[in-house]
């Protein structure tokens, strides 16, 4: 016997649950199909920093509507996912980047976004005691944190299952097809069929999407992180450097996990990441360069996670473009982790009611499409 | 200005000097309308703009920009050409819009084409133990004497509740040097799963940013403790609040006790008007049935502003201008006025987060119900028991039960005691507060004296139907 | 209960007195009749007509009507909306109101 | 009758049908008190709470009988009902006082109680015409515009919501059947017993008595039985507590118990309960301030208007059905001032199944139909 849903999500990471949980609570009868389990890779072992600060225009909305949710974690799914907010901060390493900074922030005041604030070296300093003397300012978002990934979409997880959702781990999608009014979809442990589906597949979300006839340039990537053994405390805020590739934090522990852009290989379809060491390398000597406290440091683990990655960065939010019924929501290009909350909530609105006053438009998986597809004009 | 120099009609009377009174003034008598705004406090502002114009407070950061974007208003207002009268009671309102005002002890009856009502909102009753104690006020209380007399509490203080504004008075008396032992966190944590589906809609709004800066604020400097049961305690005055966490019982000593539970519309005049209302299910009061120009059920009677559902100062200024332009248009139509449709716009986005903050922010059931002796209606001291006792009897509504028990017949007419009466029927009864109903309210909605209603005018009918 | 901010706008200082009781209280003009007795250290308005239980102003804006006093021979005024007055005379209420005064 | 779900239906949840059921009640009878719903007009919500002789029975003597039996019997129904429930309901009986604002109405007032006590058949009871001074001996705050006063020594008051109050305690400890939001659409009678038909669904009695106030006007007929009826709307001003100053009522303008004070005794041909006719509060409130100079600044709290439950004549109607045997009528516009004789005299002669004619004949609506003489 075919089994039934309102909602078919594919996909048990971040999104994938947090999705799943906002629709329960609207009261759809929801499955999620994760073909390994709920955050086995970008969700489950990313850097677990919760950011607004220096996010590209598109997803600054999606952004600050999971802050309002990240405040209050614990309300939402019972545990408080190790959220902590010290803040991040944007070191500059020269006053030609703080210009750039002091730029963008007034553009985006003038947009009626106020939670990038330009610092001067001396706040900097008071925020990050341990920086470097050559950085003459930044940018911080005070609320920011950091949580535990792992901890976070397992939360998401337990919660959209207590509410009615059910998790069905283990188990692929294999195929899509419209059956009448219905979406039918495949998987290794039989069909279900539902009027809406939700493409959360992460790093094989464009295997999804290749399935309805929208072809996206989606690259696999596998971000890598580092951690230190035990420092003693010296720094409270996420720090993170635009020239350099490197984000880092302190954990309550006293280590420090290091990461920011430098990718390992991934081998998705084995699920498996070659760690490229040279790289790492880079990463501790800028921590180094910049926080002289961490020469005494040594790294004690390395790990990277399979993830996919958009052409311009930004990820793909939105209603299909050639099958009705369906939505995207996947690409986050290795900052998706703070977006989770967020998302799924807007999403849960777009699947339930067909619309949201969420401004996405710029997400949409049209984007990737021909300009004479989109309808627009050729000159 | 006093009683005797106020003409004996005016084209449009507009009730409040909140937000939407302000605005809804302004926007008529600019296009040409003969507008009078009545208002009883000694300053115009209303609670939210509250001594705007005179306020003692010096440093700005304290009250925040919020405050201060209603001096703008207000001197709009003063500038407008509408004649603006404080300390203007006005005690009755009829369907055939007969104002009846009262202006230092002189009663006056004013004959008007149009009203807009614009009496704002109020403090949810908040009846717990000790609530009747002095050293128990509302947040809005503390935060009412902050703006206009630049008072901050000394002593020990606790806060209770859950709301927006109780977050905002709390980061504006911390500004202004006051201490806070706890913040008593009374927002039930099911309330989020209530709320979650509501977020898209709230994170365009105005508020998330400005409420969780000020969430922050706050829990910096205050102890913010979950409590799902709080008491004043204390002889003659509060001494001690006693609350209730997951952890178990606790007990701080104290001097003053501010609570607050969001706020609700004030529909005594509308009401006693025999304006039509209905519950609101999603904030737990009744309303005015009005339509987009917040018309109501009575020919020329508007209500706007949080009166007609509470939606915050910045929404209850566009309000008041669409209501005014409403009469506008029908009083002057030839006189040009602003888009209404752009105001429309500006509204919708000020409305839009109202949804999430309802539910996150809806009391729990048993901070709205009380039990036992807890006191339900302050000025006839009747207990919630009597109340509950008495719907057992078969007493269905709240008329019957202010016959049996006097609730409601105090000088406060209902304000604080309506909503946990027509609740507690409804809860003993099985019922709903929709189907349960509210007083019937009748004038003078404030207390006038009978020197006053003796003398206004009567008609030799109206004097035979006494003079026997 | 109450404390005034040390620095305030416009006027300084406390240029009006009346009395509370019989006893000389100063207040900042501009102050209501309620402002002025909470920053006076007055911490019972009247006593219920009901039990003649005490009670203080609770909303300060005019509606709970726990406020009321007895102003210059007047009873059952509301000081949360009367402004003070140089030379006013208040008194605390005790039960019911007297008819008359 | 054993399938009969209850003996007596009685429709009306107001004063003269709580106090009915009540002494119906104590007869032992299974009773159902059918109500309207907590919207709905009810007079006795509304009420004046006199207990009140002087000037009644001009134009019946009959009338001034019925009324002094009912005050003589109120003090001992006032402790029954203390006794079954604890609540006093403050029955006093200090004397009333109708004032005079000028010779011509003190006059008026005068050729009023000739007039009453020279009917013949009426009987004999006190009321004097004092003047200013006399007046002033007991009601001290008068101002000086009154210039005199009719008193007589039976007239009383009560606190009329609590007795509306007490006798739905007492009914329901004597386990009456409270049934609100049933309002009776319609009545039949089919082998020998009543069905009420309400909204929520048919009661079955063996007799019904209607106490309905003006709405026995629609109700009488469906069981053979009139009821002429003559709305009328009265307005009452009441004021915040005051400190006892008052020790007599005065027929406009009593001080309850709890110490507010009652201003009122207006009459207006209206049916509109919601109406409220600002002007003829302030005639009250000006007549008031006249009669007690020092009531001037006092607060007024609330204003109401009620519609009065009043028989074309003005007398009130006891009827038991000729063609519906076990059917009764009741109405009259003094719930209060009769309700004693309700609970204690008509109730047990519904109970019996028949009016006493030695005492009710006079009552009957049949005196709408009396031809002139030819």
């Amino acid at each position: 016997m075919t089994r039934t849903a309102d909602v078919v999500v594919i996909g048990g990471g971040i999104h994938g649950c947090s999705t799943a949980l906002h629709l329960a609570l609207r009261g759809l009868k929801t499955v999620v199909i994760e073909k390994d389990y709920a955050g086995r890779h970008a969700s489950g072992v990313n850097a677990g920093g919760v950011r607004q600060l220096a996010r590209d225009h598109a997803e600054i909305p999606l952004s600050v509507s999971s802050m309002a949710i990240w405040e209050r974690i614990e309300d939402l799914v019972g545990d408080d996912c190790g959220f902590e907010s010290h803040g991040t901060v944007l070191v500059a390493e020269s006053e030609e980047e703080l210009a750039g900074f002091r730029a963008r922030v007034d553009d985006l005041r003038l947009k009626g976004f106020t939670h990038e604030e330009l610092i001067d070296q001396a706040e900097l300093r008071r925020l990050v005691p341990a920086v470097s003397e050559h950085c003459p300012g930044g940018v911080v978002s005070r609320r920011d944190g950091a949580a535990d990934p792992f901890r976070t979409t397992q939360a998401f997880r337990r919660r959209a299952i207590e509410r009615g959702a059910e998790v069905i781990e283990g188990v692929k999608v294999t195929g899509l097809s419209r059956v009448g009014d219905v979406w039918r979809v495949e998987t290794s442990d039989g069909p279900i069929e539902a009027p809406k589906v939700v493409n959360a597949a992460g790093a094989w979300a464009d295997r999804i999407a290749l399935m309805l006839g929208e072809p996206v340039p989606l690259t696999v990537i596998a971000p890598m992180l580092m951690v230190t053994s035990r420092l003693p405390s010296f720094i409270q805020p996420v720090v993170i450097l635009r020239g350099r590739k490197l984000s880092f934090k302190q954990l309550g522990n006293g280590t420090v996990v290091i990461g920011g852009g430098h990718l390992a290989t991934p081998h998705r379809d084995r699920n498996e990441t070659v760690l490229d060491w040279e790289k790492l390398a880079i990463s501790a000597a800028t921590v180094w360069e910049l926080f002289p406290v961490m020469r005494q440091a040594t790294i004690v683990r390395a790990w990277a996670g399979i993830e996919a990655s958009m052409a311009d960065g930004i990820p793909v939010v939105g209603p299909s473009a050639t099958s009705e019924g369906v939505f995207h929501q996947f690409g986050f290009s290795a900052h998706g982790f703070q977006l989770g909350p967020g998302t799924g909530a807007v999403m849960a609105e777009l699947v339930a009611t067909g619309k949201t006053n969420v401004p996405i438009a710029d997400l949409a998986i049209t984007r990737f499409l021909p300009a004479r597809k989109r309808g627009e004009v050729p000159l | 200005m006093n009683a005797s120099e106020l003409q004996s009609s005016y084209e449009l009377v507009v009730v409040g000097g909140g937000p939407a009174g302000l605005a809804a003034a302004t926007l008529a008598a600019k296009a040409g309308v003969q507008t009078v705004l009545f208002d009883e406090n000694p300053g115009v502002g209303g609670q939210i703009y509250r001594g705007i114009t005179n306020t003692p407070v010096a440093d700005r950061a304290i009250l925040g920009e919020d405050y201060w974007a209603g001096a703008v208003l207000a001197s709009e207002a003063e500038a407008s050409g509408a004649t603006i009268v404080n300390g203007a009671t006005v005690w009755s309102l009829d369907p055939n819009r007969l104002v009846g005002v009262s202006i230092a002890g002189q009663a006056r009856m004013v004959k008007t084409q149009r009203v807009i009502v614009a009496t704002g909102s109020m403090e949810r009753p908040f009846p717990i133990p000790g609530w009747t104690l002095p050293g128990v006020m509302t947040a809005g209380a503390a935060q009412t004497v902050l703006k206009a007399q630049g008072l901050v509490p000394t002593g020990r203080t606790i806060m209770a509740g859950c709301g927006p504004l109780l977050w905002l008075l709390a980061a504006q008396l911390l500004r202004a040097g006051a201490k806070i032992e706890a913040i008593l966190d009374t927002a039930p944590r099911i309330n989020w799963l209530k709320a979650a589906m509501h977020l898209p809609g709230f994170l365009l709004s105005p508020y998330w940013s400005k409420g969780l800066a000020l969430l922050r604020e706050v829990k910096a400097k205050a102890p913010v403790i979950a409590a799902h049961r709080v008491e004043a305690h204390g002889k003659d005055k509060l001494s001690e609040v006693v609350f209730a966490t997951g952890a178990g019982e606790r007990r701080m000593k104290a001097d003053l006790l501010l609570l607050h539970h969001g706020v609700v519309p004030n529909v005594n005049l509308a009401m006693a008007a025999g304006v039509a209302h209905r519950w609101n299910s999603r904030q737990l009061c009744f309303e005015p049935v009005v339509d987009a120009d917040f018309a109501t059920s009575l020919r020329g009677i508007a209500v706007a502003g949080d009166g007609a559902g509470i939606a915050g100062g910045t929404a209850a200024a566009e309000r008041g201008r669409i209501a005014a332009i409403a009469a506008v248009q029908a009083l002057r139509p030839a006189a040009s006025v602003m888009d209404v449709q752009t105001v429309r716009q500006s509204l919708a986005r000020e409305e839009m987060g109202r949804a999430f903050l309802d539910a996150l922010y809806q009391p729990a059931p048993s901070f709205r119900r009380p039990t036992g002796d807890t006191i339900a209606c302050r000025c006839e001291e009747v207990t919630a028991r009597q109340v509950r006792d008495t719907a057992d009897l078969g007493c269905e509504g709240p008329n019957q039960m202010k016959a049996f028990l006097r609730c409601g017949m105090g000088p406060c007419q209902g304000r604080l005691c309506g909503l946990t009466v027509t609740e507690l029927i409804a809860e003993q009864r099985r019922s709903t507060p929709d189907e349960v109903g509210y007083y019937r309210l009748r004038p003078p909605v404030k207390p006038i004296t009978l020197a006053e209603l003796a003398s206004l005018p009567k008609t030799e009918a109206e004097r035979k139907a006494v003079e026997r | 209960m109450f404390k005034r901010l040390s620095k305030p706008r416009g006027e300084t200082g406390e240029a009006v007195s009346l009395k509370v009781d019989g006893k000389p209280i100063r207040a900042r003009a501009g102050d209501t009749v309620a402002g002025a007795m909470l920053a006076a250290g007055v911490d019972r308005f009247r006593t219920t007509p009901v039990t003649e239980s005490p009670r203080a102003p609770y909303c300060l804006m005019g509606v709970c009507f726990d406020c009321l006093v007895t102003i210059d021979g007047v009873g059952s005024r509301q000081a949360c909306l009367v402004p003070v007055r140089e030379g006013m005379a208040v008194e605390t209420q005790i039960g019911k109101r007297e008819a008359g005064r | 009758m054993a399938g009969n779900e209850y003996d007596v239906a009685v429709v009306g949840g107001g004063l003269v049908g709580a106090a009915t059921s009540w002494g119906l009640a104590r007869e032992g009878l299974r009773v159902a008190l059918l109500d309207e719903g907590d919207r709905d007009v009810r007079a006795s919500r509304g009420n004046f709470a006199l207990v009140w002789v002087q000037s009644k029975g001009l134009g019946l003597a009959a009338y001034a009988g019925w009324t002094i039996r009912s005050s003589d019997a109120w003090g001992g129904f006032s402790d029954l009902l203390k006794q079954e429930t604890g609540l006093d309901v403050c029955f006093q009986r200090p004397g009333g006082f109708h004032l005079a604002l000028s010779e011509t109405e003190l006059e008026a007032r005068a050729n009023v109680l000739k007039r009453l006590h020279d009917q013949p058949g009426i009987v004999e009871y006190k009321t004097e015409i004092l003047d200013h001074g006399q007046v002033a001996k007991m009601l001290p705050d008068i101002g000086p515009e009154v210039v005199g006063a009719s008193y007589c020594p039976l007239d009383g008051h009560v606190n009329s919501l609590r007795l509306f109050r007490t006798l739905h305690t007492a009914i329901n400890a004597r386990g009456v059947t409270y049934l609100p939001s049933h309002r009776v659409e319609n009545i039949t009678k089919e082998g020998g017993e009543f069905r009420l038909h309400t909204e929520k669904g048919e009661v079955r009695a063996g007799k019904v008595a209607l106490a309905a106030g003006n709405a026995n006007m629609r109700l009488a007929p469906m069981v053979g039985l009139e009821a002429p009826m003559r709305p009328e709307r009265g307005q009452i001003v009441v004021t915040e507590r005051l400190r006892p100053f008052l020790d007599y009522p005065v027929v406009t303008l009593r001080q309850t118990d709890e110490g507010t004070v009652m201003i009122g005794d207006s009459k207006e041909e209206s049916t509109d309960p919601r109406g409220l006719t600002i002007g003829v509060s302030s005639t009250e409130a000006e007549r008031a301030v006249r009669q007690f100079p020092l009531l001037a600044n006092v607060n007024v709290v609330r204003t109401w208007s009620a519609i009065r439950v009043m028989t074309q004549d003005g007398f009130p109607i006891y009827d038991e059905s000729e063609t519906h045997p076990g059917a009764f009528v009741l109405c009259c516009h003094s719930g209060v001032t009769l309700c004693a004789n309700h609970a204690l005299t008509v109730a047990p002669m519904i109970a019996r199944g028949a009016l006493d004619k030695s005492l009710v004949a006079p009552f009957s609506a049949r005196r709408f139909h009396v031809q002139a003489p030819q």
